[in-house]
């Protein structure tokens, strides 16, 4: 679960909705296995333009004798997701990675609800898919709340439609599923769940984490939450990625969303 | 063609009294205290680590958002969030203290007396191996301008620094005057082992939707490869005029920018931002000099520190 | 969708006493005499077009290699080669004439007395709209440093030219000091219209094959992306204490960064380097600014200048 | 002859040589007809990192109703054509041109020789095409000396083997033709021709072109000669690419190899 530097050889790269890519890439089995929630940092090697490298959640991981795939599922939102776009297979990057901490399932609770919005979709995806595989876990357990601004953004659901019972798809504009935030919409429904009985496990914009966080209200529901931050080096050195956070005691300081995260506590965060 | 004899050159450079295995280290704030790239590297084989910079009492830093790239380059307002000098000798420094590494700590202060009992505290910590004091950070008492801009100011806290200590100390420049020569100079005279230069340039980025800046500090420290043409003048002025060591800082990516470094005179180079975009950059830095000189057939590195032509 | 109505927002601005169609001029050095581009741009859609810095005397420039790429950016020694004034206003300046544009030209002295002359004659000339005063060229006779990096000769430079001239007289600041708002204080003091910034950075590189530098001159001038960060900062700073207009020149791209400096309080922009890698690039800027209007539903330019919200 | 700026469109890309690459590009019709020795700025649109357009001569022209097509034949040495030879068909490049004065040929003579260092072939391969299809001119006037480092550098001889009638090719290792620096090759050669009766044309590195100039030693020879030197705008308005001439009067001045050359006449350059 400990980044490294790593090749990547871009063996697919497709257009699976209107600019959101699923890029998959081929790499030295000696990656280590990542926890979902965690994220690789994505580069062409020796390019300066753009300069940083970018985060981008693992979507999917297999292993075989010879190589790993890494699965990437990323919206075109400005330069540099734009170059991987422009990737063809046999393209090759600089990968680092695994990175992060992931999820904790070590104990989830009898409901487990799952809140995206957008491309947020992508490390729950993976968590899901996960969380499918244990035994003790059934998909009778699993509701899901994916939200999207309209149907032309809807992405994602792929995996993740057949291991959840349920499945409640929201937009923004009702294109298709419910018409509302996907907070609102969790919102109708949070009378279904017993706050000590139920792992919410939630990633989207920032803007939605907030409303969850309203929402949720300090309830007893656990909520983990993955972040974004701006990142430089994604491996805790630069102290770039700050997020405040509260303490036990109830002191805040600034975590990195790198290596202290990228999932938090919903309570522990300090929005302004 | 014939075989070269891939002799591994001399690569030991001395800074002043502190004795380097090789003219390459890492640059404060860009490498935390070490451990972030041990999976990454072999950290014995760096010429040294300087760890990020360490304040009196333990700092939150600046609220996010705190970095943005920019071409070629970033800027960062992080405001030097760190554990503070106490919990860096017990918590920091143990891990550090078991490599084979040269360790420097990177000092801050906001008022003379914090320089003094940082000092006083990492020469008595064990493990140290040298203090590069930062001088560049804005001080408010000083007109927004920095310590580090004035050379009355930047002499004193050189000698209050020297004062409370036996170990090397490195002091370092920032690249935001008119004649960084004068600054350099007046550290040198109040006693500084050797200097480090560039330290960042302050620049800003705008939100256009929000117009807003995008670090939430307004401004902040450019670095990176944007940097370099400006770094690498600074320390060709300042070689000139210093007879210290001086270690060069900007935007190094490659063994080649290192390598003008050395050229036109620094004694060893600090990595900064390249850890970030590439973890490994130290070692293929390294290796890069390494090649050069067997390719160059020059047998040491000193010999080849200086050798610019202008 | 509701469609925008692409009534066109007024782009005016007024420069001091000067009047510009709109806020996208050239940089000084980078668009020759204009002629250069009047095949890739129609130049009476320009602002303005400020021309190659113009001296007493032709200059022959320094010798080549001249230029040189770095990250984002370029060194350039060109050293001023110009035809000089005289030719100038006899060769160039009636293709100028003969277009819609506001005409400014940049003026260079080593002397005051240079300075002088060269401001009388342009004053004399038909077509020319207002002088740009370079007081960031290196003076051997102030310590290697230039007219720009010290307050007083500065201000000396720019009342020495205002006497001359009841033109608008702009004072271009260099980038390369500790403070560039008590340089931007003085020159405002002393007369000056407006001011415009950055200058280069001042930067080097070097030959790994020879150790020589790249550039014959060993140091040149830092221009586009890279500086951007540094010039918008120097900007935003300047804004806040003077009260004439300030010009924002530096790494200017896109439009963008063209916006980045208006919201900060630029009253114009210069494009310099960005027209050599696209010649074309001060109407995709202008382009670009009016669209960003259009779509903050903002009338005017100048409801948009000094937005910024720190 | 004058320049704007163009998308071009890459129809092919080929290694023609190790490290050589043909670019076949295509252009909208309004691109103007080239003269030879005239050459091109090419760039990435938008990439910052290589930064600066680089210059490359056009190495073949040709058009019809509906588009031009303009062959680049180049070396990769640095990044910039690094990332050239890396451009897949179908992909966009900006190309501002024609630019530069090219070969003069209103008036050449008799004997017609073309003297060409590594990649310098470029230019001079498109000159001798357009100088066989003028009627005046037969395959026997023309006399090629081709030098290339090693025969593994040879390129560019394709067009040009059957419209010289003299192809006298040198490697500077012998390994295919004479052995020796194209320079020296011609030397042995030079009483053949009659200097008032010798038009020279001649590109190639600066060291070659000034050797050349000590072969030729201020004779009656007329020699143009294809400079490069770097360029940042390739249009005539930064003075970044000065080379030292000799005018009328003796004396020097900086000329720009953009837009006053990059041809220019043998004896009115000043070496350093
Ligand atoms: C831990 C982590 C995991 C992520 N996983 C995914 C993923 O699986 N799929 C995906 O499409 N995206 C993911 N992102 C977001 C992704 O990193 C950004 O979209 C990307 O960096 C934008 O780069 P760009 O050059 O295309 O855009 P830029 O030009 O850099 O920016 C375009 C816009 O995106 C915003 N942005 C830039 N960087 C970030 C960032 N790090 N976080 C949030 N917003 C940013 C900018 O503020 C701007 O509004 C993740 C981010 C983090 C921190
Ligand atoms: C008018 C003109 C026509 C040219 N035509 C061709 C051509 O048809 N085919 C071809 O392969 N090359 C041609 N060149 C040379 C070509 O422009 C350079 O090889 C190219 O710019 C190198 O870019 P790079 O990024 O790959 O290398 P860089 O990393 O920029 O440099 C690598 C090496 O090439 C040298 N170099 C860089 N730019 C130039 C330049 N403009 N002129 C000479 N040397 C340079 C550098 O000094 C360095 O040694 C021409 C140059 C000019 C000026
Ligand atoms: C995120 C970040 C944090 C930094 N923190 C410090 C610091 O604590 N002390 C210091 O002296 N320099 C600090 N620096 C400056 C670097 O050590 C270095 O001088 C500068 O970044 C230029 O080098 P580079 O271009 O290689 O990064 C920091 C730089 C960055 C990018
Ligand atoms: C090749 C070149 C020549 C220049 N010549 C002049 C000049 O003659 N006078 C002047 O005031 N500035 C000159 N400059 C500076 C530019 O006008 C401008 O201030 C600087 O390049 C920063 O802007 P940019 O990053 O948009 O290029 C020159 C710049 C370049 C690149
Ligand atoms: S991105 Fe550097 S600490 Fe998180
Ligand atoms: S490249 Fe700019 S003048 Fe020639």
């Amino acid at each position: 679960m400990a980044g490294n530097i790593y090749i990547g050889e871009v063996l697919e790269n497709e257009e699976v909705q209107e600019n959101c890519f699923l890029m998959k890439l081929r790499t030295a089995p000696s990656f280590d296995n990542p926890v979902p929630g965690q994220f690789v940092m994505i580069r062409i090697a020796g390019l300066n333009d753009p300069f940083l490298s970018r985060p981008i959640s693992i979507y999917s991981f297999s292993r075989n004798e010879i190589f790993c795939t890494i699965d990437l599922l990323y919206r075109v939102v400005g330069k540099g997701t734009q170059i991987l776009a422009g990737l063809i297979e046999g393209s090759q990057v600089e990968i680092n990675g695994p990175l992060g901490n992931g999820f904790d399932t070590t104990s989830v609770r009898k409901n487990i609800v799952f809140i995206s919005g957008g491309i947020g979709i992508a490390p729950l995806s993976m968590l899901i898919e996960s969380l499918s595989s244990k035994s003790e876990i059934s998909s009778s357990q699993m509701i899901m709340y994916p939200g999207f601004q309209s149907i032309s953004a809807v992405v994602g659901l792929e995996k993740v439609d057949r291991l959840c019972s349920d499945m409640n798809v929201c937009t923004d504009d009702g294109t298709v599923g419910e018409k509302g935030f996907v907070t609102q919409i969790f919102k109708k429904d949070i009378r279904q769940f017993k706050p000590e009985d139920t792992s919410i496990f939630a990633c989207g914009p920032r803007g939605m984490m907030k409303a969850l966080a309203e929402v949720l209200n300090k309830s007893k529901f656990i909520c983990q939450v993955s972040l974004e931050e701006r990142m430089a080096c994604g491996t805790g050195a630069c102290m770039g990625c700050a997020v405040a956070i509260k303490d036990k005691e109830g002191a805040m300081s600034y975590k990195r969303v790198c290596s202290d995260g990228p999932v938090f506590d919903l309570n522990d965060i300090i929005w302004d | 063609m014939t075989v070269k004899a891939k002799t591994s050159p001399k690569m030991a450079v001395q800074i002043g009294p502190l004795k380097l295995k090789n003219p390459v280290m890492t640059a404060s704030g860009t490498f935390g205290y070490g451990e972030e790239y041990a999976g990454y590297i072999d950290l014995n084989n760096l010429g040294a680590i300087v760890v990020k910079g360490l304040s009196l009492k333990p700092r939150l830093g600046n609220p996010p958002p705190r970095i943005m790239e920019t071409t070629g380059g970033m800027l960062n307002a992080v405001g030097l969030q760190n554990v503070g000098v106490d919990a860096f000798i017990d918590e920091k420094l143990p891990f550090l203290r078991k490599c084979d590494v040269a360790v420097i700590a990177n000092i801050y202060g906001e008022t003379y007396d914090d320089y003094k009992k940082v000092a006083q505290r990492l020469s008595a910590a064990k493990g140290v191996h040298a203090l590069e004091v930062n001088i560049s950070c804005p001080n408010v008492k000083n007109g927004g301008l920095s310590f580090g801009a004035d050379p009355k100011i930047a002499a004193k806290v050189t000698s209050i620094v020297k004062n409370e200590t036996s170990l090397p100390v490195i002091v370092k420049l920032t690249p935001n005057v008119t004649d960084i020569t004068s600054i350099a100079l007046a550290v040198e005279k109040a006693g500084a082992d050797a200097v480090s230069l560039i330290n960042t340039l302050t620049g800003m980025s705008v939100d256009l939707k929000t117009r807003r800046p995008h670090l939430k500090n307004i401004t902040g420290g450019l670095s990176g490869p944007a940097i370099k043409p400006v770094a690498l003048r600074m320390v060709w002025q300042v070689v000139q005029k210093v007879s210290v060591p001086v270690i060069g800082i900007g935007g190094i990516m490659t063994a080649e920018d290192a390598l003008e470094f050395l050229i036109v005179g620094a004694k060893a180079v600090q990595i900064g931002t390249a850890n970030f975009v590439n973890p490994r950059a130290t070692m293929e830095i390294l290796a890069g000099i390494k090649d050069y000189l067997i390719d160059s057939k020059i047998k040491d590195v000193n010999e080849l520190i200086g050798t610019f032509q202008p």
